[in-house]
């Protein structure tokens, strides 16, 4: 899906409404990763399965990142806000990389949980912000 | 075969599946073969060299185009309207589709050299 | 003129019949037969929406408007010219 | 007993063919977006799949016509083509989203690259195809499709405020074009036409006549009754997990994700468990239904029950369609992806599909005292109708909101 959303919206410039959709979308991995984070935490889950997802995850987490880097903005108010948002999901994905390493870990999975759920709230805020600027 | 009042043609016969006397589904009628006037049917024609004329008008040139000058009766069976026994849910035939020529393409001895589906 | 009998049901589907002067009628969607001693001889070519019809839903209801075979003039190129 | 057994090829149809990779995507989704709001939706979809799976079956049972072979009889060639064209593009599209899913979940429970699973799953779909009767097949995956129930059992752990639930079964129609699209897209994932293609033919394999007819209805409405029930159970969970925490669905590894949170590892495997199945029933069910159309509209012998000597070219129609489902797999498309695009064009197939179905259904010089009642004559055309909206809607729809990219 996301790879469509960035055929289709050409990947060239960044509309503060693809910026937001990008930091949601951000949110949203932060989201589902904790419940798999969740499950290491409590031993309540396959390794396999914990792995998979994480990478699966980790991998959309990248790719957000790499396309909030890339574009060009369109409304140049909105820098620091892509900033942090390139820097929230450089932060998901190295969490997800590190419960890709230690899926059978409760502790790892644990503290990941906990700093996904940061990260999160980070995401959410520069959603805020975002929605807060948009006129 | 014996039946009484009237008949659609393209309704009840054109399209229909055939079957041998065996009961094996051995092709569809593809077209009807017409003679006389007032036109009678005289049998029913099998093969894929009638799918062309079956499209609609504009594509059918353009298959004809595609595939060739069309011949008449290009690598169509023709079933003699006598050797049809019935017309039931399918269209029953007299004999068994070696005799008529029929369905060589799911005959086992036929089929794997000639009618593989990428040939 | 062309030999009237058509050779085959697929040349006469489709095509455009009109009467004498030109004027058109509609296309050939579907021909009715009576049984003859076995054969199956056509009657009559029903046109368009009548047509369609009979070949979704076979016999029955309400008849429609049908051109009689003898009207048939000739079956020239893609044409069924009749006379009325 | 007997009459049980007997009801699982209505199982297969509704498990390993209704719950396929596309509804457990969509639902999911569905919910985790809109929460309960679409329930009425999957309802509208699973009665919809009943009344013609129910027709289909009908029709094959008393005249021994399997869909295509209606297809062609009543829409003559041309259109007939057209919907064969159709169909097999689907098909095809909808084997591949399969292949892909049977490889996620493989890789979910093993750990090991998705395009081997893509491979070994295609391997092991000719072997249980080849060795099993037509019969068995359908226990096998349809009697697996049913610990899919660990979904329902977590929708009771998590006891949703069930006021809430009820409201999401009142129609009620959001003006925003991404709502829109997941009502079109739940409805058709239902009604997918290779669900008919397939139980129409199954029923021919099977041998039924007119005395199966009870077990037809009982098929239609227990079958397609409990993929209903499974599909609601998804929307459930996954709207009461995923939507108020904002999870996007992206991925048939997180329609599991529920089953865990609620059962810990042994809820996570009957769920990836009933996955398998379902979605290795509906790679079964596309595949055979892509090459039971083709052997149908061009007049071949065909079936299962036939054996590959007797009806070689369809045995062999159905290698190359699991080739070309591999080949389309095995391209690195995301079969998520793969999904939406086929259950989006699905809808545009279907109404060549079901206004023959209807027709003959309703043909007494076909159907004698088994035609249509008036019940499933004023159902079906009404459904045939939503079906025209829908799929004039489809493809405005599937543009506008970027697949549900939003």
């Amino acid at each position: 899906m996301a790879a469509l959303a960035l055929v289709a919206s050409g990947c060239g410039d960044l509309s503060n409404d693809e910026l937001n959709r990008g930091v949601e979308s951000l949110s949203a991995l932060a989201a589902q990763g904790q419940l798999v984070a969740n499950g290491v935490a409590r031993d309540a889950t396959k390794t396999t399965y914990a792995r998979a997802m994480a990478r699966t995850l980790g991998e959309q987490a990248e790719h957000e990142a790499e396309k909030l880097a890339d574009a060009t903005l369109e409304e140049p108010g909105t820098a620091d806000q892509r900033h942090a948002a390139v820097a929230v999901a450089g932060e998901i994905s190295g969490l997800l990389s590190e419960l890709q390493t230690y899926p059978g870990d409760e502790r790892h999975g644990e503290l990941v949980e906990k700093h996904l759920g940061e990260a999160q709230e980070k995401a959410d805020a520069i959603v805020a912000q975002l929605s807060g600027d948009a006129p | 075969m014996k039946a009484e009042g009237d008949i659609y043609v393209v309704h009840r016969l054109l399209d229909e599946q055939i079957c041998d006397s065996e009961g094996r589904r051995v092709g569809r009628v593809d077209d009807v073969e017409l003679s006389g006037d007032p036109p009678r049917v005289t049998a029913l024609l099998v093969g894929d060299g009638l799918y062309p004329r079956r499209l609609p008008r504009r594509l059918a040139r353009l298959a004809r185009r595609i595939s060739g000058p069309e011949r008449w009766g290009a690598n169509a069976l023709r079933i003699p309207w006598e050797e049809v026994d019935e017309l039931t849910s399918t269209v029953k035939l007299r004999k068994k589709a070696e005799d008529l020529g029929l369905g060589m393409g799911d005959d086992p001895a036929h089929w794997i050299v000639r009618r593989l589906p990428w040939n | 003129m062309e030999l009237k009998g058509p050779r085959a049901l697929s040349e006469l589907l489709g095509r455009k019949v009109v009467d004498q002067s030109g004027r058109k009628l509609g296309r050939v969607r579907e021909a009715k037969a009576h049984w003859e001693d076995g054969a199956v001889v056509i009657d009559e070519l029903i046109l368009d929406r009548g047509g369609l019809r009979r070949r979704l839903r076979g016999p029955g209801g309400p008849e429609e408007e049908a051109i009689p075979w003898e009207a048939v003039v000739e079956l020239p190129g893609e044409q069924v010219v009749v006379h009325r | 007993m007997r009459a049980i057994l007997k009801i699982a090829l209505g199982i297969i149809a509704a498990i390993g063919g209704f719950l396929d990779i596309g509804d457990l995507v969509f639902t999911t989704q569905a919910g985790a977006l809109f929460r309960y709001d679409l329930l009425w939706a999957v309802v509208l979809g699973v009665v919809g799949i009943a009344v013609y799976a129910e027709m289909s079956g009908r029709v094959a049972a008393v005249s021994g016509r399997p869909v295509f072979d209606v297809i062609r009889m009543r829409m003559g060639f041309g259109m007939g083509l057209l919907a064969l064209v159709a169909s097999t593009i689907v098909n095809l599209l909808t084997l591949a989203a399969e292949l892909g899913g049977i490889a996620i979940v493989l890789e979910l429970l093993f750990d090991a690259p998705y395009g081997m699973f893509v491979f070994a799953s295609a391997i092991a779909l000719v072997v249980i195809a080849a060795l099993l009767p037509f019969g068995g097949i359908e226990r096998f995956f349809g009697y697996g499709g049913l610990l899919l129930f660990v979904v329902v059992a977590t929708v009771f752990h998590q006891n949703p405020d069930w006021g809430d639930v009820g409201r999401g079964f009142i129609p009620s129609i959001d003006s925003s074009t991404l709502y829109l699209y997941f009502v079109v897209g739940v409805f058709a994932a239902a009604l997918m036409p290779y669900e008919v293609h397939f139980y129409s033919s199954g029923a021919i394999e099977e041998g039924w006549t007119e005395k199966n007819l009870k077990e037809n209805r009982l098929n239609a409405i227990v079958g397609y009754g409990i993929g209903g029930i499974l599909s609601v159970g998804l929307v459930i969970v996954s709207g009461y997990l995923f939507h108020p925490i904002g999870v996007q669905p992206d991925d048939l590894g997180t329609v599991a994700l529920p089953m865990q949170g609620a059962f810990g590892e042994t809820g996570l495997l009957l769920a990836l468990g009933g996955m398998l199945f379902c979605v290795g029933g509906a790679a079964i069910d596309s595949s055979f239904a892509a090459s039971y159309n083709l052997a149908q509209f061009l007049g071949w012998e065909w079936g299962r029950y036939q054996g590959p000597r007797k009806a070689p070219r369809f045995t062999a129609s159905w290698l190359v369609f699991l080739l070309l489902g591999i080949a389309i797999a095995e391209s690195g498309i995301n079969p998520v992806d793969i999904t939406e695009y086929s259950v989006v064009l699905a809808v545009v197939a279907l109404p060549l599909t079901y206004l023959p179905v209807l027709l003959i259904a309703g043909d007494r010089s076909f159907m004698d005292r088994y035609a249509n009642g008036r019940i499933a004559t004023t159902l079906g055309w009404i459904y045939f109708a939503v079906i025209v909206v829908l799929a004039l809607a489809a493809i405005p729809l599937l543009l506008a909101t970027n697949a549900g990219g939003g």
